[in-house]
């Protein structure tokens, strides 16, 4: 418990500051992590947790400052460096090499041997998975686990290194609040064991369960590093932002109108029969926000995918306005006037090396407002940006400029833009405030509920628990590609949907049909 | 952006027209050389006027004449390499003292032939250029606007149409009648082939000679050929003649190709018979003979044009027929047989009949068809 | 292949370089001038090299490159001469342009090439008897382009449809398409009067006129200038132009925005082979007037390599065709002034495409000072 | 009819297809290895060029058979290495990289070829050639020794390399990290695997393939130098090597396969049959693109393949 003897200091940071382009990602940031203990790294996303752990790992070199190891300086180019020196990292995007086998990917970069004795390296993968109760099959192309396992894998091969400082990044956004147990069980056997454990989160229960330290850091700095028997939730909320807040959004509901969307019997399969759909059915109004939760992984992408046309469903039935959509393209789809938000808006939702004028008319580049007889009308796409960065307050220097200059939540207020322009009759919203800032964030849920309140009808997936609760009308629950509950967010409550998300089915009566 | 492109566009347009325009004022470069070729053949001072051949020359003679030379292939082809040893052999001849030199440019394609014979032109440096028969449509088109130069190409060619281009070719199919004579006599398995280059009649001749030749002396013998469909691939080539080898064919006739040698030098008991050139030296291990290609007497019409043409200034008449060479015009031999693998009753056999055709007792047919 | 990889902003370095404390970093965005001296500087590394070369082969780097010029620029004809062999370049060039900015790899423009000259050369056969001129070179325009975008369309479709990797099976076709040409040059198509793999020369009615008379210099310059101008056009202010672009940049999010990703890959390919197809066009009825197998001169792959010195722009297309026909041109003169040997000119030209090439890439970056306190 | 049958399992045919194949195979492994390191290499042609003339200039100068196939692959290594500079560190566009890696290859092999032969119309020059290594026994064997023991010893090199190739791509920790960067270089890059480091070696080994290629054509084939000996056989070899869907059994067998076609067709000419041979040429190619729909199921196409790897960007 004392934490205090520099001696104990295992891991530090002096001073550092990372700079990209464009963002100061780290600023000045000095902390000490002790060694055998829990340390929470807490903050908002772009707060500078991850930039930091890649620092600690080699993957960035520090501009200034100093990465410090047992009290010496470590001077670290590479992964390579940091595993030689004992630290181990799981990343928040896997870095598994997916057709091959959970042994191989264990295997691969432990450094000295010319031939693989996979033979042995089972036997010493297998005590590992004894000591912590991992189940895994070892034979099993990595890229045909579930996500959860994948995670598992990705602890095993730091492990398998022996390390001696394990950071991980947000590693509970791919699990179970059953599977988050049985991680945080086994993180404080590890660090009662001697582990230095770094973790990297911005879920304020999750720091207090689990951490006995916790350095919060807001927009590249450190704000405090205390004990965390030391703080509150409260303290660490108002660290965390800089104010306190209150992200609920006062929803004065009027009531809901006619059924827009109704899916029933829905199937899809995926290749590797991980995130598939089964008999999902579900009904969204006008005037009302349904909000899908779930672990992901458990069928959100494909349930997504498969409303906006992405995917075929190879059973059920789609009807929007009762008509069906089945056979509608991405195209089509948007024409009859479902919009929609992606998940990963740079990826999916946006050309980042577009003009953000072009981006603005994406998918309605042969509509009749943008163009005529093939040709693009420039004069309205320009006017249409002008509008669009008027009414949505975004911060670029003009639309002729490239996207790729703008920032996460100005990305994001781009989709919403172009999504929301046409007065959608059915608006699918797939994580939409995923890696923003709390401004932006507001920003976006008031957009959604003034789009709601306006009249469309909107199908919310998000894994953030709060978001659901503060803006759907009702609340469904995805599990193993079927919806296992489904409730009115007046009766809605964290232990219930929890228990839904971990796939213990409720009541009878509870779930809709 | 789009408009930076435009005028982008725009300017590089404008930039094709301000040099195009630039060069309208001059005069046309195209004739330039003509005033030029004077100087240009007589600067060469190194051979001192003292040294002059006595009995043409008068003093405004020229002295030296300066050749290029434009191949498809590289130099180290076959028929390169015979075009430039005969024209080593003319220059040693010196025809009317002059002092030859000649230069060649190699690798060519096909689609820079224009464009490399009138650069070539344009130097002022050459009297005469020689291509391959390959371009000579390209010859065609700009010749007229170098009519000081004496243009040549050689082989096959499209057609002739005089003036200052001449058309060579040199007849090579009695030369390798006489080499069949000899595979005809060397045969133990009663099969003859050829590795040919392309179904061309001017490959087809010499084949179809070959065949005749051996069938002179053996009339059952059985004859085979492959197309490599390449002038010069001895890969192919070498394999072409192992499946020639396997099928039972004890003597190749390279005709067009190169590397049959090697096939045979892997066999047991084979013979192989170069072409073009004299390929024995490369493997006289197999290589009883070569069927030779000689430019030295069509080289020698060409200096004489040039000649007539320099001192006594009449415009160059070439006949719209190819000037051609047979054996006993001295455009075609047959290189001397192996002693080593052929016996003396064979070698005297085929230097009977070659002398019966230098006499004319003895007439080999060319058969550009299909090989029979 | 997975060609599809966004790229975001971030840091990039190999360790080398790391450990003397420097790092490069991506630009955010390249300007025009970051180009320009990029280029120059490639340019001029590029030149010393080359200048090691020719001195090492005892000819004097002076003379070699005044040749050089003269041949290129030197005189009026020089001039067109280089435009005459930036002609086909500009079209097989913008072909490849214009499917990379698909992110389409299509390699087949040699095969393309030859597509169109075999499709101009079938109708030039099939009517030249009965069309004037007139009508004769456009029809001989619009075969050779729909020959290419049919060729070019096997590899579209494949890939629209089964995700073929079009680099393999575009070089895979043109192997396979001048062993056709072999076939039907050796057959069908061969000319009775002559002795080569050839075909009979086209009548007059089926030359494309020339631009300047009594040069070389057809119109099929002209006709690649313009096109170069559509094509631009065509990917600015169109909506396909969009949806090529949009493609080439992030083809998940087309998708999901409703953009046919193979829709426009097989549209993609088509127009490129069509481009590629007008080379062969060009140079056909503009230069040989007859059928060889010998017609191109790595027109095809020159055009990949031009249209990235170009930026995959058509005016950068444009430019650095007529700069290579420039190199092309004068490097003959440079070696009949000069005597250096051919060979050396293919060196200088794959020295001078790698410094380009490296250049290009080294624009996109700029060195940064990792540690202010070492 | 007959003679076009009889000639599919003729015993010169066989023997012709396996030195056919024997560059084809080296130069596909060599590219197989590369491919699995995630850079697709399109300067093979050069490659083998460089090669062959490295090999020829040296066993004709120092009249040493041997020093002239070590030079050739040193050769081949040197040209690679210049790609991986190109592709791997500076990260040019591999495609564009590979063909001016072959123009600048042919270019330079054909600049020093004239460099140090002359030509001023004498013969080619030609170098000794290695001659076949029969095997003692095993080439005594009726039809099969004729055909498989009596190659030249490279022949059996590159079929003996097959198992070696895979057992070292399977079963030992470089083959398996150089699997793991063709696939997912950022997963390697943070396993403290140098990616950079392991694709030049991957090059590296892909000139040393093309490399004895080079030098099979120039030493052991016809003892000559010419600049077009490598003949498309770098692009065939590359067909091969998606033909084969980046396994070693199969690329072996698919060398062998196109190496009879060509063996077929001549095979077929010889016996005077009437075929557009042309056809029987572009079979090969035809059968590639078949093979790359047939295999998209169960591709083993590296993920990464052709794609620059930068830290940091995803």
């Amino acid at each position: 418990m004392n934490g205090d003897g520099a001696d104990s200091v295992l891991l530090r940071a002096r001073g550092v500051t990372k700079r990209f382009p464009g963002v100061v990602a780290n600023d000045d940031i000095t902390l000490e992590v002790h060694r055998a203990r829990v340390h929470c790294l807490l903050g908002e996303n772009g707060a500078g947790k991850s930039t930091l752990a890649d620092l600690f790992y080699g993957v960035h070199e520090p501009d200034e400052g100093a990465i410090e190891l047992r009290g010496e300086p470590i001077h670290m180019v590479s992964p390579r460096d940091a595993i030689a020196a004992g630290i181990g990292m799981v990343r928040q995007h896997f870095e598994l090499v997916t057709p091959m086998s959970v042994l191989e990917n264990v295997v691969i970069g432990t450094r000295g041997e010319a031939k693989v004795d996979l033979r042995a390296a089972r036997g010493r993968l297998g005590e590992l998975c004894d000591l912590y109760g991992v189940e895994v099959d070892l034979d099993t192309p990595v890229g045909d686990l579930a996500v959860g396992q994948q995670q598992w894998v990705e602890i095993l091969k730091a492990l398998y290194l022996g390390c001696e400082v394990l950071i991980l990044d947000e590693p509970t956004a791919v699990l179970t609040p059953e599977g988050i147990e049985r991680l945080f069980a086994t993180l404080r056997r590890m660090a009662s064991e001697g582990l230095t454990i770094v973790l990297i989160t911005h879920k304020l229960h999750e720091v207090m369960e689990i951490s006995d330290d916790v350095t919060v850091l807001r927009r590249g700095r450190v704000v405090r590093t205390s004990l965390t028997s030391e703080v509150t939730m409260a303290d660490l909320t108002r660290m965390m932002v800089g104010r306190d807040v209150d992200l609920a959004i006062d929803v004065v509901e009027a009531p809901r109108g006619d059924l827009v969307l109704d899916v029933s019997g829905l199937d899809v399969a995926t290749e590797s029969g991980r995130g598939s759909l089964k008999q999902v059915s579900l009904q969204v109004h006008e005037r009302e926000i349904l909000g899908i939760a779930g672990v992901s992984g458990n069928g959100q992408d494909a349930l997504f995918d498969v409303l906006v046309g992405m995917k075929p469903a190879d059973a059920g039935r789609i009807l929007v306005d009762a008509k069906d959509i089945a056979e509608l393209s991405p195209a089509g789809r948007l024409e009859i006037g479902i919009a929609s938000v992606p998940a990963d808006r740079i990826h999916q939702g946006l050309m980042m090396d577009f003009r953000i004028s072009e981006n603005l008319i994406l998918g309605r580049q042969r509509s009749d407002r943008f163009g005529r007889r093939g040709w693009l009308n420039q004069k309205g796409i320009g006017e249409f940006a002008d509008d669009s960065f008027a009414a949505f307050d975004i911060a670029a220097p003009s639309p002729a400029h490239v996207t790729r200059v703008l920032s996460g939540g100005n990305l994001q207020k781009i989709v919403m833009a172009r999504e929301l322009a046409g007065q959608p009759r059915l608006l699918v919203v797939h994580q939409p405030t995923r890696g923003l800032d709390i401004g932006a964030t507001e920003y976006v849920r008031r957009r959604l509920v003034e789009e709601r309140d306006q009249g469309a009808a909107i199908l919310l997936i998000s894994e953030d628990l709060d978001e659901l609760l503060n803006l759907s009308s009702r609340i469904a629950v995805m599990f193993d590609g079927r919806i296992v509950g489904e409730v009115d967010r007046r009766d809605a409550t964290v232990d219930r949907i929890g228990m839904w998300m971990a796939g213990v089915s409720g009541a009878p009566g509870e779930a809709l049909a | 952006m789009m408009r930076l492109t435009i005028r982008l566009l725009a300017t590089v347009l404008a930039f094709s027209t301000v040099l195009v325009a630039c060069g309208d004022d001059e005069p046309e470069p195209a004739a330039a050389p003509e005033p030029a070729e004077a100087p240009a053949t007589t600067a060469d001072p190194e051979p001192a006027p003292a040294e002059e051949a006595p009995e043409p020359a008068t003093s405004e003679d020229p002295t030296s004449i300066h050749i290029a030379v434009i191949f498809g292939n590289t130099a180290d082809d076959t028929w390169s390499t015979s075009m430039l040893g005969a024209l080593n052999r003319v220059t040693a001849e010196a025809p009317y003292d002059l002092d030859i030199t000649y230069e060649y440019f190699e690798n060519i394609s096909y689609a820079d032939g224009e464009r490399v014979l009138r650069q070539t032109a344009e130097t002022g440096e050459f009297d005469m250029i020689i291509a391959h028969s390959t371009y000579s449509d390209s010859i065609y088109a700009i010749r007229d606007d170098f009519p000081e130069i004496l243009w040549s190409f050689t082989g096959s060619g499209n057609e002739g149409r005089g003036g200052n281009g001449y058309w060579l070719d040199v007849l090579p199919h009695e030369a390798a009648y006489l080499a069949g004579i000899a595979a005809g006599h060397l045969s133990e398995t009663g099969m003859i082939g050829s590795v040919a280059a392309f179904p061309f009649p001017n490959v087809n001749g010499p084949v179809n000679g070959f065949f005749a030749g051996a069938r002179s002396v053996n009339p059952d013998i059985e004859t085979r050929v492959t197309y490599i469909e390449s002038w010069f691939d001895p890969a192919a080539a070498q394999e072409a003649g192992a499946a020639l080898i396997e099928e039972g064919a004890d003597s190749l006739y390279a005709a067009s190709t190169f590397g049959t040698f090697q096939a045979a030098l892997e066999a047991d008991r084979v013979f192989t018979i170069g072409d073009l050139d004299d390929q024995e030296a490369l493997a006289p291990e197999v290589v009883i003979t070569s069927v030779l290609i000689l430019w030295d007497p069509g080289l020698r019409v060409l200096i004489d044009e040039w000649w007539a043409h320099e001192t006594a200034g009449e415009p160059y008449d070439a006949p719209t027929e190819r000037i051609q060479f047979y054996m006993a015009e001295g455009g075609a031999d047959i290189a001397p047989l192996n002693e080593a693998l052929v016996p003396a009753d064979v070698i005297a056999e085929v230097n009977a009949a070659r002398d019966q055709i230098m006499n004319g007792e003895l007439v080999v047919e060319f058969n550009p068809g299909d090989v029979g | 292949m997975n060609t599809d990889v966004p790229t975001t902003p971030g840091a990039s370095s190999g360790s080398l370089l790391r450990r003397t404390g420097w790092r490069l970093e991506r630009r955010l965005e390249v300007k025009p001038w970051h180009e320009v001296v990029t280029l120059v500087g490639a340019f001029i590394v590029g030149l010393a090299i080359c200048s090691i070369l020719i001195a090492a082969s005892d000819k004097s780097v002076v003379d070699s490159y005044r040749a050089l010029f003269d041949g290129a620029f030197g005189s009026r004809r020089a001039v067109y001469e280089t435009l005459v062999q930036a002609t086909p370049l500009i079209f097989t060039g913008l072909a490849a342009a214009f499917a990379f900015r698909a992110r389409v790899w299509n390699i087949g423009g040699e095969g393309q090439f030859f597509a169109g000259a075999m499709g101009a050369f079938f109708v030039s056969d099939l009517w030249h008897a009965h069309l004037p001129r007139g009508v004769m070179v456009p029809v001989l325009f619009i075969a050779a382009a729909a020959a290419g975008a049919l060729w070019a369309s096997i590899a579209g479709l494949l890939k629209a449809r089964y995700d073929t990797n079009e680099i393999i099976t575009t070089v895979m076709l043109n192997f396979i398409i001048l062993l056709i040409l072999s076939y039907l040059l050796g057959d069908l198509w061969r000319s009775p009067d002559t002795f080569y793999f050839q075909t009979v020369t086209l009548p007059e009615s089926a030359h494309l006129p020339l631009m300047i008379d009594g040069s070389r210099l057809h119109w099929g310059f002209g006709i690649a200038v313009a096109v170069a101008v559509v094509v631009h056009v065509v990917l600015r202010r169109t909506a396909l132009g969009y949806e090529v672009r949009g493609v080439g940049i992030n083809r998940t999010a087309g998708s999901y925005k409703g953009i046919s990703v193979p829709r426009v890959t097989v549209l993609v390919m088509a127009i490129s082979g069509a481009l590629a197809g007008l080379a062969g066009a060009a140079e056909f009825s503009g230069i040989h007037h007859r059928l060889q197998l010998d017609i191109s001169n790595n027109f095809g792959f020159v055009g990949i390599i031009i249209a990235l010195i170009g930026r995959l722009h058509p005016a950068g297309v444009v430019v650095s065709a007529i700069a290579f026909g420039a190199l092309v041109n004068g490097a003959v003169t440079m070696q009949i002034q000069t005597g250096i040997p051919a060979a050396l000119v293919d060196v200088i030209q794959g020295l001078s495409l790698i410094f380009v090439l490296t250049g290009a890439v080294a624009v996109r970056y700029r060195l940064q000072r990792t540690r202010s306190d070492e | 009819m007959s003679d076009v049958l009889e000639a599919l399992i003729n015993v010169g045919v066989l023997a012709s297809a396996i030195r056919i194949a024997t560059p084809l195979l080296l130069a596909a492994l060599g590219e197989m290895v590369t491919e699995r390191a995630g850079i697709l290499n399109l300067g093979i042609e050069g490659t083998i060029t460089v090669s062959a003339f490295g090999s020829f200039v040296v066993a004709d100068k120092a009249d040493s058979l041997w020093l002239g196939v070590l030079s050739g692959v040193g050769a081949g290594i040197l040209l690679s290495l210049l790609m991986a500079v190109l592709v791997s560190s500076i990260k040019v566009e591999q495609v564009v990289a590979g063909l001016a890696l072959n123009l600048f290859g042919i270019g330079m092999a054909f600049y020093l070829f004239r460099a140090f032969y002359p030509q001023t119309g004498g013969e080619m020059p030609r170098s000794d050639t290695f001659d076949y290594a029969e095997i003692p026994l095993l080439s005594d064997i009726p039809a099969v020794g004729e055909v498989v023991f009596s190659q030249h010893w490279l022949t059996y090199a590159a079929i003996l390399s097959c198992p070696v190739l895979w057992w070292t791509l399977n079963r030992t920790q470089f083959g398996l990290e150089l699997r793991s960067v063709g696939n997912n270089p950022a997963a390697c890059d943070m396993r403290g695997i140098n990616v950079t480091g392991m694709q030049y070696l991957a090059l590296a080994f892909g000139g040393l393939m093309a490399g004895l290629a080079g030098a099979f054509l120039s030493v052991f084939l016809s003892g000559l130098f010419f600049v077009d000996v490598a003949a498309g056989r770098g692009w065939i070899a590359l067909a091969i090597v998606i033909f084969g869907n980046w396994r070693i059994g199969r690329i072996l067998a698919g060398a062998l396969f196109f190496g009879y076609l060509d063996a077929y067709q001549l095979s077929l000419q010889a016996r005077g049959v009437e075929v557009p041979h042309q056809l029987l040429l572009a079979l090969p190619f035809v059968l590639t693109i078949a093979a790359l729909v047939v295999n998209r199921r169960r591709s083993h196409e590296p993920l990464h393949l052709g794609v620059p790897y930068f830290r940091g960007e995803r």
